[in-house]
């Protein structure tokens, strides 16, 4: 209980509000759109840079069974979520195929929510779960979009959404960041350090700011998306949490680790798969995924959610 | 100078499309275009990509055969289902004979 | 492709007035308007909203009375007071009667 | 309302020449103009303003005299070296008499 | 003296006084404008959350006559303006009220130009300073626009005008950051402070460097201004200042914080008045009130009158 | 060698090769124009602002003979490159007037990395060299430029194009930066460090980025540039490189400074000079001088040459 207030009043959960009660009240707060673009170049790039000086003080018999554990939530998840959406909502293929790219695919701000949360109750939570973000960015959305084209011959083109979602921005970035901080290591990194890690929370603070406004966009559709994909929003994500949690422990990662790796696997993509999916699947309703991933499940993981997940992995790993 | 009569045709639609787009005026013989970035409301409400920068407008200056060719091809991919407006006015164009 | 001619009426003016004649272009029956930041100089000189960008330029794509109405309003309500520039072209649109 | 027919003259160039464009407009009678930021692509590669912000979309409302003049200006100086497209088409202005 | 030349040399002032040059020496130099709009978030946020984790340690007591002082000012220094500019300037209404908001508002930057020239003499003014800036932005641009609604019914829309302002983004900013600041404390605050409070002078350099340009533009209106504009937005800030000074020091306020008081009041908006004057009196001639404002007072106090506050505080309070 | 290996694991070079295989592969990653254009004006600020600080606390004897061998070499190289294009390259008037004012030029970045590289490893170059970075950076174009009107009379417009480099932004900002610097000295600069110094390495990865970006265009047109060009912008930095490295250590710098010396006078501009060169030579080719000196020589200098700089001026001064 009080571990879930300390998440309400923390300053990245609070910006999260301000920005939604900024469009609620029909404040001018406008942010520019290169400085959102510009921030999440930022913040990609430094939990990736992060991750890989990370990785590169790290064995690996440590992080080989963890990749292994994102590997499979990546394919499974959105199977599981296409099959709830098609059988149980009702939703046609190409909704039910693009709302489930989303969930098996990652936001990496919960991801960040996440590992802030973990650290502010003095967790440390592994090094290497950046590098896990990188690698649940891109099979969830591939085999989510493989669906259509299984069952039947998808419309949209598959290929040029393949290449959309393996060279987008966050894959570059991520995976980019990885590399030089691996190669760099700890003794190069330092110099860049004040800028890439003194300045990530805050950055974060501003960034939230703008994510809430543009959540708050979303809300309004939250009607059109009717309450199946309201209870889905939550209900999934929670269940893929316990999953993740269950997966991660086993898999090797401390308590802290899997509660992380639980924000990650029952978060829901906004950047890369929308791309991927209106591409992929032109008839699927931009209305319905943005507001399931970004209306519902991200404002539920990143006040709800996170504190929830460390209380599970607590009862579960403890 | 001498000024050549030749048709403005202008696209405004998702930023997604925006590439696309290009690769179709090229394919269908524009010489050139011009790209702005614009907001703006029609029927269709949600894009992908309030990250991306709302939408674009893509203007060319090309003959009439092409623009016709190119709206064309927009109505018969896009019209579906994408958010997309296209009209077309006259202009006059100096040294006109390189867009053709 | 059946192409409708319709107008294109174009309005540029100072940032502050932005959302106004959105909504005024909405009131008076228009279905959609695109809008680009853009920058200029003309008989007025200072802005209030040299920190907010400058000018906005609003287009938008409507029958012949709509666009009347629309230029009489503004007209009305912004001439005297702001820095506002507005004209109109004939337009051929796809899809026309989608924008009527 | 009052619409007076005059000309709209559209220039995309290279951002560099933006400010010697302005005063061209100026020095021969227009009274106004407006500014996009814009990209775009034609027969000419290489922008030096890649830095910059690549080309300029310049719009001016003048009389048909003064948009020959710019016309021809622009022909004169900057069509040999520089990347540049003039085209121009007729509108009809409100208070048009404050851009003769 | 010597501390009015250690003002001269603050990079903070030097950088306005560099972006002054480089207009007047026509250079290409150009501020990005969504730079521009991210550094004012940035700055005005940053304010809030210091003066909102300031405020969770002080005590009721402390604040509440500053705060009482406050109001009375951003009540009483637009009529003041008003009489002046209307009876002694002979403005029309619509102008005289117009100037008058702005004058009864805030400038922000003023303000934190104070506190680091305090805090640069080794001073630390009440750190709960910021809140009043949040408390004097709103009441006297209200006040101002009433005037012309009481004397005969303005033309413009007020009702606008006051949303405006009230949901204006840098109220909802310095509130917002102040609340967010308060609720957070000094310990949550802690891992965004390098960004918030480390990057803050450097930022304000940069945001100088712009305000700089900005105010050379205005500078060629100053003949279009006249004489009497000239006076008026050097004179009455001194007047505001010494005002504010004697009421700071009788309401509790250290020397230091006095004389940041006085900056603040004697300061003129140029953000949130021009916007909410131009929808209100669409008569009043943004040239008169941006000139005033932003090319007479805001160079003199961030030059001269700052300094000069200061002194004048610590005669009174000595 | 193994000097040569640190610095391509410098995270500043790899964002650099990052950019390019972003690019190179289509990823759609996009760097926002005016953080581009935030990034240079800070950066350049802040070069001018630490050697500003230096210069206040250095002797003037100390820096006369560099200055005196910086102008020498502004004026000398344009004119070798020019005869070197003109006479074995063959190049028209125009174009080898152009690229020489490329090559006479600086660019700050090169210079930048060549300070962190020799930093790295452990050196620590004069502090007053960003000075020269300003001071080299006029005096070439002007020579270059002069060419053609001393051969036959140009057509484009010298004294705009003057004009152009002189109030150019990197000079206000490089000068402006300098001249503040020196009068704040180390106190005054204090508050405004960590932003200005402790942000700058970092700012600098992700302007790498964005430059290796910017460079993957130009090697498009590395076919259209030919061998000749190719050789010259590789060749020819080497020969300034060894000149600049045995006047630099003649006039006093140490050996580590020789070397960023060395960088600055052997690279290429491509900001100042293109928009100067664009107006001055309107029929020179900006794909030629662009190529040169951002696909060629820029390239070339921040992954091999500069550790080559060092390396050579280790033998003739050790
Ligand atoms: N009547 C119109 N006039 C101008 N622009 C329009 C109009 N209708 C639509 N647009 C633009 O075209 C985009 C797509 O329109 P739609 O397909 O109707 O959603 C909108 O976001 C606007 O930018
Ligand atoms: N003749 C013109 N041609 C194109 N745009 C103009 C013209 N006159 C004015 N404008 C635009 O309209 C805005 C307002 O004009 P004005 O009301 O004349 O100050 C200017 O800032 C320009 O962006
Ligand atoms: N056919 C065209 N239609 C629209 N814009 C064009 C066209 N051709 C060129 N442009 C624009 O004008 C600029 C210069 O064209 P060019 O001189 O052909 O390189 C291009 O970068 C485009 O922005
Ligand atoms: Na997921
Ligand atoms: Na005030
Ligand atoms: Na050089």
């Amino acid at each position: 209980m009080e571990s879930l207030l300390s998440n309400f009043t923390s300053p990245i959960v609070m910006a999260f509000v301000l920005g939604i009660i900024a469009k609620v009240v029909k404040s001018d707060l406008e942010f520019p759109q290169p400085i959102y673009k510009a921030l999440s170049i930022y913040l990609l790039l430094a939990i990736g840079l992060k991750g890989g000086v990370e990785l590169s003080t790290t064995a690996f018999s440590d992080f080989i069974w963890p990749v292994v554990a994102t590997i499979a939530l990546g394919i499974i998840t959105p199977l599981i979520a296409f099959a709830v959406l098609r059988y149980m909502g009702k939703f046609d293929i190409s909704n039910a195929a693009g709302i489930a790219a989303h969930y098996g695919s990652v936001s990496a701000v919960t991801f960040i929510a996440a590992i802030s949360y973990a650290e502010s109750l003095g967790e440390s939570p592994e090094g290497f779960l950046p590098a896990l973000v990188a690698l649940l960015e891109v099979p969830g959305i591939i085999v989510a979009l493989m669906i259509p084209q299984i069952i039947n011959s998808g419309s949209g083109s598959i290929k040029k959404a393949l290449h959309e979602v393996v060279t987008g921005s966050s894959i570059i970035l991520l995976l980019g960041g990885l590399v030089i901080g691996y190669l760099a290591g700890p003794v190069s990194f330092e110099p860049v350090a004040p800028f890439f890690v003194g300045g990530f929370q805050g950055a974060l603070v501003l960034f939230l700011l703008e994510l809430g406004m543009i959540t708050a966009r979303r809300l309004g559709d939250l009607k059109k998306a009717g309450l199946f994909l309201l209870g889905f929003g939550i209900v999934v994500p929670i269940l893929f949490g316990i999953l993740a949690i269950i997966v991660g422990l086993w898999s090797g990662l401390s308590i802290a680790g899997s509660s992380v790796f639980a924000a990650m696997v029952s978060s829901g993509s906004y950047i890369a798969a929308p791309a991927a999916v209106r591409i992929a699947l032109p008839k699927a309703s931009p209305t319905l995924y943005l507001t399931a991933s970004l209306g519902i499940t991200f404002p539920f993981n990143i006040t709800l959610g996170i504190p929830l997940y460390y209380l599970i992995a607590t009862w579960f790993g403890g | 100078m001498k000024l050549t009569e030749l048709f403005l045709v202008t696209i405004v639609t998702e930023r997604i499309l925006r590439d696309d787009l290009v690769d179709l005026i090229r394919d269908n013989g524009g010489k050139g275009y011009t790209i702005t970035d614009v907001e703006g409301e029609g029927s269709r409400g949600t894009r992908v990509s309030d990250f991306e920068g709302k939408n674009v407008k893509i203007e060319t200056v090309v003959s009439r055969e092409v623009g016709n060719k190119i709206i064309d091809q927009i109505a018969e991919h896009y019209f579906e289902n994408y958010a997309v407006i296209v009209y077309a006015n006259p202009v006059k164009v100096v040294r006109g004979d390189k867009y053709i």
